[in-house]
């Protein structure tokens, strides 16, 4: 009911065209913001490290691909390697002395350098013929870091990350590395909500919609479609960094394998292509519903004392996982973003049913 | 180079190629009639080993008969995957319906090694080790054995697609609403798609089963057949046989001749550029069909 | 309640690692119930917190975090790239982290390395011990030799390299190594090459369907199979899988005791599974991963009995059960493994190991326990731990 | 009694937006009515409703029933309606694009199991549609609009239909194929005994070959009667006959939109 | 408004040829467009019409022939550049964006007009917002000619087609184009529709300066609203000239009109 809004009248263009326009989103959205600042002052430590900041960190990359996949329509099953390099361009940069903030854009930079090359390459096909062309990216950067010790670390293939600042607050210990991907994230948050009401995200769409009616109204399919891995790649390689610097703390190959890109490619899905709260949805679905699952069926499994033999309890999470993912896109097949949304308009219209 | 080495890896590659096209063949089937890919074909495969393990081993049948019988209740599976959850997914983007398979794949795998164990089973065959030799060059029986069958059955289904019932495959493909309203049952086409697809991914898991024991890994062989799918146009089922024995000997050839030189595995790097080279001149694959759009 | 200590024991039950986990966690739980079920040690008892983390990193690292939260003193996670990523942090935070065959083999060096135990001979050690075994069936000298290693091309896989290298050039054998492509369900095009390589002896490096297939693979290019060996991974399991007449006189590197004869599987047989309790199922019990499990918990609680010495009182913390596990001294298990030692300097355990043949039936010792070039492993160690000390790599 | 009965059916979008509200319509047997309205009136809605083809656009009939030959279909997926004789063309030529025009016949004969008399079928198609003949070969997705159109038409043709729906059939085609696709559809009206029920925009066309026809706007059926009747409407002559006369005086049209009465 | 109308040629296209595979759809085509008018193209289904519009505006390089705007040589521009010429058109098969609103549809018709980038996006406030304020008021004035205020937030998708094709124009013409391209914009309008259609084509030019090309199988409206036309069988020009008589040409009627349709027209001339 407190959703409800009975015709807007807004007196200028600039007011209709907030992010927000119901005064009720607003509030939530500062309401949520301002927790999230509170959150390491509020919560035990344990859910700001391993539940809060992986979320943060991975819902960047999410968002970063979503910009490509949600916005320009590409797959691509690479970035995990472009968030690889990105790790890997920073903290080599970051171990030679270059400051944090530099290091941020030299991932960036590196990450997009080779993205592009391989998304001009890539950009001939459609479809699931690009997402093959990325995967093939992925194999060769793969191969490229695990063969060459001077990249991976040597021998031990591992490569840590030596301390840091990020404007002269030191990057360490509990928090700080949580205020720093928080104030990361919100940038982007606020660059990938501005994309949708900007001539470039529009460009982006229509090429990503019908890419030959785009280049009649005077859209270059060929370099907005560039231009959308570029930026997008510009991201990953930055969350490479952020990644390494305020969560792992060491990198090493395998946390930039296929694994990663397809997790990835499933948040953005099952969030709903194209949405920023999408996004958050589906990374806080696919990097949790394992934990959770797990965590409830051994709280289960103690608390009932149900003997169930070792395998079927640790296969239970997975089987639920799976189910869950089937679940929701058969509920919702245009994902947890559209979930939302429906029930939002339910509340919209409330006590009516349609709104015609 | 050793003469009778590189003979001994072509041959070796093509029937391994072979083998992985027989996996990418299921992918094609769905694709071909519902613009899918399958993500959850490897799962398939494993699931299908599981089921010829779980009635040789546990239910003590003879493997010629567990084999058949698999066969059977995977197809049944297949048609029932559909009538589950893909019946409701029609005319809903495909991407959607991928991560769906996405989520098939990894509750089979979960399903499983969950309820018959996780630690890898022995498949036997019966197929003795004992190497053959044609003169010099060494042959591998299984491997043979593999690829022969997978040639079977890939031409059967070719055989399959020149009917009419193919042009309704292709039909459904193209225009899911459009078949519905000219009386194509769209959802028993897929169903038998599906019903197919799951046999030949039996198939290939019990082949591959046999060397590398069942358990959850064979669901890894989805991003080989993937590759190889898409290498030969996602849509050709003849496109597919190429792009396998094009993969397989190339990756043969790789592991003998570049490794060394290397001093690294460049098999899945081989693969990964020669489809990135494909890509590149022929946009669609070596045989798919091309992207219509009329302006 | 205010007498346990916590063993935060997250590890890969879905993932890559599932040819091991459960047997090896089964051992480890087993091994546990049975110290518990006697009182415990020094009136502490155990709590074993096992859950799994698929090999997955934020997972591993969320696990590791609620450990930590929880007063955990010990995590062992049972994955290399987990326990990678884990260093920094078991550093930081003074929580022990075991390593047994997994994990960075520098780890050895207690010194470079003080939170982090692998327990075990690591892989560099493995080798070596192979390497002395071989020179010992060829009457001593290994010159003109060829041994060829197959291995994953992970660095998992690429570990052994630098200690076969060197000691090609002490013995003078020459060695040709094979890499193949994860996860190595198709090597095919590898064991021809082998074959035509006529080496001497075979050592292949790998784990799971790896292993399984290399061995298949062996048998169908004719290789002379009691000329073949892997590290400590090789299973009755992957003998099964394989079939267990084809693999008869296959060799492996046997860390611990097999079967059910030593003294403590058969006392948890007896007052652990024979009541009831046990983790799983019965016909696993004396496997050489289940054996694996037992080993390594015997030593964490070895540990935790010199840390009750020292300190009996405590308080429980990683820095009390550190000091414990760095006083093992002489522990065997009651014959379930070779006399072990750890120091503050070697965390390793003294490297002692033996070779064991499998005979279609179990895996037979053909060596007693022995240890052997350590003199390179830890040439290798040091270069390795410097390197960390230095650079933090 | 009536071939196909729509009674006081509501269609709902995506469950919030109301397309259709309460409409009702018959066609007699071998009848050829006409639903007319302006565009978004829910014409193509209430075709879908009847074929089946709301689900995948997230619609659905959320009231009223609709029966054929008396019986109730509502609860018949799309195929088991064509199997009834329903055949809907949809509006904007959905051919199969990658098929030749000859493979798009012959996917709609799924029905029959007459090897013969399918060959005997593609061939009268053939006959009815020249221009087809010509491009048999080339991929449907390449034919140009008109060529697509009458393909369309042709595939419906091919599942033997009792009741066949067209969706703005003139859609794009030039004076003389409109002519031609009116004929035809008399044709197989007569001839065939085919019920025809046509959305169309090109009211003079459709209101001299109907006998009956309905009027829609906004959802809801506004007007019917037979066809004679409506032609005289002055309403009807000012939005959909060009002001009564052949020729409208295009540069003399206003910028103002005019009111109809029919609208309350 | 006859006055604005020259002879100056702003489109040219001479010799202009493609084929398709086997099928040649134009066979040597020579076209002429004045500015200032309304040139009609029509033939019947499958002539090359379209195939022509594609050439013009740099879909379908042609084989061989060239087409040049404004005296500038065009041949095989990509359209992109071509758009940036001042060219704009609408598609016979609706070519809109699915998934974005009505209104943003219209507002990537400005895309020559605007700067964008992705770091204006970042800097919102700073960098971007004035310009799509601006770029927003044209886009309404057009909105509001197009009466199209109240499906301005509706996702494209959903409104019906015939909306569908307003938006189309609508898009097209804020681009502010100097010559528009219509392939068939009033397919499947009825009546009333087609008189807004009309209105608005004669308005554009008269108001707008702008010269139009017209495919249209409304031969009421070709008549009607046309200076000139030109009509195409199986890729060649049949007949040109003033429409009235060029339609009343035995050749045109027997290849497109058909008799009856052809005596519809000629009885409501007289
Ligand atoms: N998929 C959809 N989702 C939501 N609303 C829809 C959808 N399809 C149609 N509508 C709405 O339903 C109403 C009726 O549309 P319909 O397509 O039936 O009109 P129509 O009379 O066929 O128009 P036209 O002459 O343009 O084809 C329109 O207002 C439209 O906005
Ligand atoms: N991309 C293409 N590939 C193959 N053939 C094509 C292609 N585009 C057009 N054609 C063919 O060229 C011919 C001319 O097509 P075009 O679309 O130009 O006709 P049109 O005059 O616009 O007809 P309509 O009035 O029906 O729209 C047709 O026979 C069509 O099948
Ligand atoms: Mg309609
Ligand atoms: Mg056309």
């Amino acid at each position: 009911m407190f959703f409800r809004k009975a015709g807007i009248s807004f007196t200028r263009y600039q007011d209709e065209r907030q992010l927000w326009r119901l005064p009720a989103d607003r509030w939530t959205i500062a309401v949520i913001f301002l927790l999230l600042l509170a959150a390491p002052f509020l919560i035990d430590r344990l859910y700001v490290i391993s539940y809060l900041l992986p979320l943060i960190i991975w819902s960047m990359a999410a968002m970063g691909l979503n910009l490509l996949m949600g916005g320009a329509g590409q797959i691509h099953l690479g970035y995990g390697a472009v968030i690889g390099i990105g790790a890997y361009a920073s903290v080599h940069s970051m171990r030679a002395g270059v400051p944090f903030e530099l290091a941020l854009i030299i991932g960036g930079v590196a990450a997009a350098a080779v993205g592009i090359i391989f998304g001009a390459a890539a950009l001939r096909v459609k479809g699931l013929y690009l997402a093959m062309a990325t995967l093939a990216m992925q194999y060769i950067v793969d191969f490229v870091i695990v063969q060459f010790p001077a990249i991976s670390g040597g021998s031990q293939a591992a490569l840590s990350v030596p301390n840091v600042t990020f404007f002269g607050i030191p990057v360490q210990g509990d928090r700080a590395p949580y205020y720093v991907a928080l104030a990361i994230c919100t940038v982007l948050t606020v660059f990938m909500l501005n994309v949708r009401r900007t001539s470039f995200g529009r460009a982006l769409a229509a090429v990503r919609e019908k890419d030959y009616a785009a280049s009649i109204i005077g859209v270059d399919p060929f370099r907005y479609k560039l231009l959308a891995f570029w930026v997008s790649s510009f991201i990953g390689g930055m969350m490479g960094a952020v990644l390494a610097v305020c969560y792992y703390r060491t990198i090493s190959p395998d946390q930039f394998h296929l694994d990663l890109s397809i997790q990835l490619v499933a948040m953005v899905i099952v969030g709903g292509l194209g949405s920023v709260l999408g996004v958050f949805l589906g990374v806080g679905l696919i990097l949790f519903a394992p934990i959770i699952l797990n965590q409830l069926i051994s709280w289960g499994a103690d608390q009932f004392g149900l003997a169930i033999p070792m395998d079927l309890r640790a296969h239970l999470p997975l089987m639920l996982y799976g189910a869950l993912i089937m679940g929701f896109l058969l509920v919702e097949p245009l994902g947890l973003a559209k979930i939302y949304n429906n029930i939002r308009n339910y509340f919209l219209v409330w006590p009516f049913r349609h709104a015609r | 180079m050793d003469m009778i080495l590189l003979a001994e890896l072509a041959v070796n590659g093509v029937f391994v190629g072979l083998m992985y096209a027989l996996i990418a063949a299921g992918i094609v089937l769905i694709y071909k009639t519902s613009g899918i890919a399958n993500m959850a074909q490897g799962a398939l495969a494993m699931t299908g080993a599981y089921v010829v393990v779980i009635l040789a081993s546990g239910l003590g049948m003879p493997i010629w008969v567990a084999i058949p019988l698999a066969i059977a209740l995977m197809f049944a599976f297949g048609a029932a995957i559909e009538r589950v959850a893909l019946r409701r997914m029609i005319g809903q983007p495909v991407i959607m319906v991928i991560m769906l398979t996405i989520g098939l794949e990894i509750l089979l795998r979960g399903v499983l090694p969950g309820f018959f164990g996780a630690a890898v089973k022995r498949l036997n065959l019966g197929i003795p080790n004992t190497p053959i030799f044609l003169g010099e060059l060494f042959l591998n029986r299984a491997i043979l054995i593999g690829g022969g069958v997978s040639l079977a059955l890939i031409l059967l289904s070719i055989l399959f697609f020149n009917s009419r019932f193919g042009i309704i495959m292709r039909a459904v493909s193209d225009n899911q609403t459009a078949s519905w309203s000219v009386g194509i049952k769209v959802e028993r086409a897929i169903a038998v798609a599906w019903g197919l697809s799951a046999t030949m991914a039996t198939t290939s898991g019990v082949l591959w089963g046999a060397t590398q024991g069942v358990d959850w890994s064979l669901s890894l062989l989805l991003i080989k057949a993937l590759a190889i799918a898409i290498l030969g146009g996602l849509d050709s089922i003849v496109g597919v046989l190429v792009a396998g024995i094009i993969v397989g000997l190339a990756e043969s050839l790789a592991t003998g001749i570049l490794d060394p030189i290397v001093g690294g595995g460049t098999r899945d790097v081989v693969a990964s550029a020669i489809i990135l080279l494909t890509l590149l001149f022929r946009p669609h694959g070596l045989f798919g069909r091309e992207h219509i759009e009329r302006v | 309640q205010d007498k346990t200590i916590r063993f935060s024991l997250p590890m890969d039950f879905t993932r890559v690692y599932t040819f091991v986990t459960s047997e090896y966690s089964q051992g480890q739980r087993d091994y546990i119930s049975l110290i518990n079920g006697r009182g415990g040690i020094g009136g502490y008892t155990i709590v074993p917190d096992v859950s799994d983390h698929a090999n997955d990193q934020p997972r591993a690292i969320e696990a590791y975090e609620r450990g930590k939260s929880q007063g955990a003193v010990l995590i062992d996670p049972l994955s290399t790239p987990v326990a990678r990523a884990l260093v920094p942090r078991v550093l930081a935070d003074k929580i022990n982290m075991v390593t047994a065959f997994s994990g960075r083999s520098d780890a050895a060096d207690g010194t470079a390395f003080p939170y982090v135990f692998p327990l075990s001979p690591n892989y560099w050690t493995q080798s070596g011990l192979l390497i002395d075994f071989f020179k010992q069936q060829d009457g001593g000298s290994l010159q003109g030799k060829t041994i060829a290693f197959v291995h994953i091309d992970t660095p998992f896989g690429k570990e052994p390299l630098p200690i076969l290298e060197k000691l090609a050039e002490k013995e003078g054998y020459k060695l040709v190594a094979f890499p193949y492509t994860p996860p190595g369900n198709d090597q095919s095009a590898i064991w021809p090459q082998v074959r035509r390589a006529r080496p001497d002896w075979v050592m292949f490096w790998g784990a799971g369907v790896g292993q399984t297939v290399a061995l298949t693979e062996a048998a169908r290019n004719g290789l002379d199979m009691s000329r073949v060996s892997g590290s400590v991974w090789v299973s009755e399991s992957d003998m099964d899988v394989v079939g267990r007449d084809q693999t008869v006189g296959v060799l492996k590197v046997e860390p611990c005791a097999s079967g059910r004869d030593p003294k403590i599987i058969q006392d948890i047989l007896s007052e652990v599974v024979g009541t009831g309790k046990g983790a799983g199922p019965e016909d696993k019990v004396g496997t050489a991963y289940y054996n694996y499990g037992v080993m390594i918990t015997a030593l964490m609680l070895e540990g935790v009995r010199r840390a009750v010495e020292i300190a009996p009182d405590g308080p429980v913390s990683g820095e009390w059960l550190n000091a414990g596990l760095n006083s093992i001294t002489d522990y065997t298990a009651e014959g379930l493994i070779p006399s072990t030692t750890i120091t503050p300097e070697d965390h390793q355990g003294g490297g002692m190991a033996r070779i064991a043949r499998w005979t279609g039936e179990r895996f037979e010792p053909v060596t007693d326990w022995f240890s052997a070039n350590q003199d390179v492993v830890w040439e290798e160690v040091r270069k390795y731990s410097e390197e960390f000390k230095k650079t933090g790599n | 009694m009536a071939l196909l009965s729509v009674n006081s059916v509501e269609v709902v979008y995506d469950q919030v937006s109301l397309a259709v509200k309460g409409a009702s319509l018959e066609v007699p047997e071998a009848g050829l009515v006409a639903l007319l309205g302006a565009n978004g009136a829910g014409k193509s809605t209430i075709l879908k409703s009847i074929s089946g083809l709301l689900a995948p656009e997230r619609g659905a009939v959320t009231r009223g029933s609709i029966t054929f030959q008396g019986q109730d279909i509502l609860a018949l997926d799309p195929p088991a309606r064509v199997r009834r004789g329903i055949v809907h063309v949809l509006e904007g030529r959905k051919v199969f694009e990658h098929l030749t025009p000859e493979e798009n016949l012959i996917a709609a004969t799924t029905m029959h199991s007459d090897r013969a008399m399918i060959t005997d079928m593609v061939a009268h198609m053939f006959e009815l549609f020249p221009r087809l003949k010509d491009r048999a070969r080339a991929k449907a997705g390449y034919l140009s609009g008109g060529e697509q159109q009458m393909l369309a038409i042709a595939r419906a043709l091919m599942t033997r239909p009792k009741l066949l729906m067209m969706d703005e059939p003139s859609l794009g085609l030039a004076p003389l194929l409109v002519d031609e696709i009116f004929d035809i559809i008399t044709r197989i009206n007569r001839e065939e005994g085919v019920a025809v029920l046509l959305v169309e925009q090109n009211a003079v066309a459709a209101l001299d070959v109907v006998s009956h026809a309905y009027l829609i706007e906004q959802g809801r059926i506004v007007m019917h009667g037979p066809a004679e009747v409506l032609r005289e409407n002055p309403d009807i002559k000012e939005a959909y006959l060009g002001g009564g006369t052949t020729h409208v005086d295009y540069h003399g049209v206003k910028h103002y939109r005019r009111r109809k009465r029919w609208l309350a | 408004m006859t006055e604005r109308k020259t002879d100056q040629p702003i489109l040219r296209c001479t010799g202009i040829e493609r084929s398709f595979g086997g099928l040649r759809a134009l066979k040597g085509v020579d076209v002429e467009v004045h500015k200032g008018e309304i040139f009609g193209l029509v033939g019947p289904n499958g002539s090359g019409k379209t195939t022509m519009v594609n050439v013009m505006t740099g879909f379908y390089p042609p084989n061989a022939g060239q087409v040049e705007l404004y005296g500038e040589r065009i041949t095989g521009l990509a359209p992109h550049k071509v758009a940036k010429r001042g060219v704009a058109r609408t598609f016979q098969n609706l070519a809109l964006f699915k998934g974005m609103s009505v209104l943003d549809n219209i507002l990537v018709g400005r895309h020559t007009h605007m700067r964008p980038s992705s770091l204006a996006t970042l800097f919102y406030w700073i960098w971007a917002q004035r310009e799509e304020l601006a770029h927003r008021r044209v886009v309404e004035e057009i909105i509001d000619f197009m009466q199209l205020q109240d499906i301005r937030d509706e996702p494209v998708d959903v409104i019906p087609m015939g909306l569908q094709k307003r938006v189309e124009l609508a898009r097209a013409l804020v681009a502010e184009p100097r010559f528009l391209i219509l392939d068939e914009p009033m397919a499947g309008m009825n009546q009333e529709e087609k008189e807004y259609i009309a209105r608005f084509i004669l308005d554009a030019r008269d108001e707008r300066d702008v010269t139009i090309l017209l495919i249209e199988h409304h031969m009421d409206v070709v008549t009607a609203l046309c200076d000139r036309v030109t009509v195409l069988s199986y890729g060649e020009v049949i007949a040109q000239g003033e429409p009235r008589a060029t339609i009343a040409d035995p050749a045109v009627i027997t290849a497109y009109l058909g008799a009856r349709a052809a005596a519809r027209h000629a009885g409501g001339a007289a």
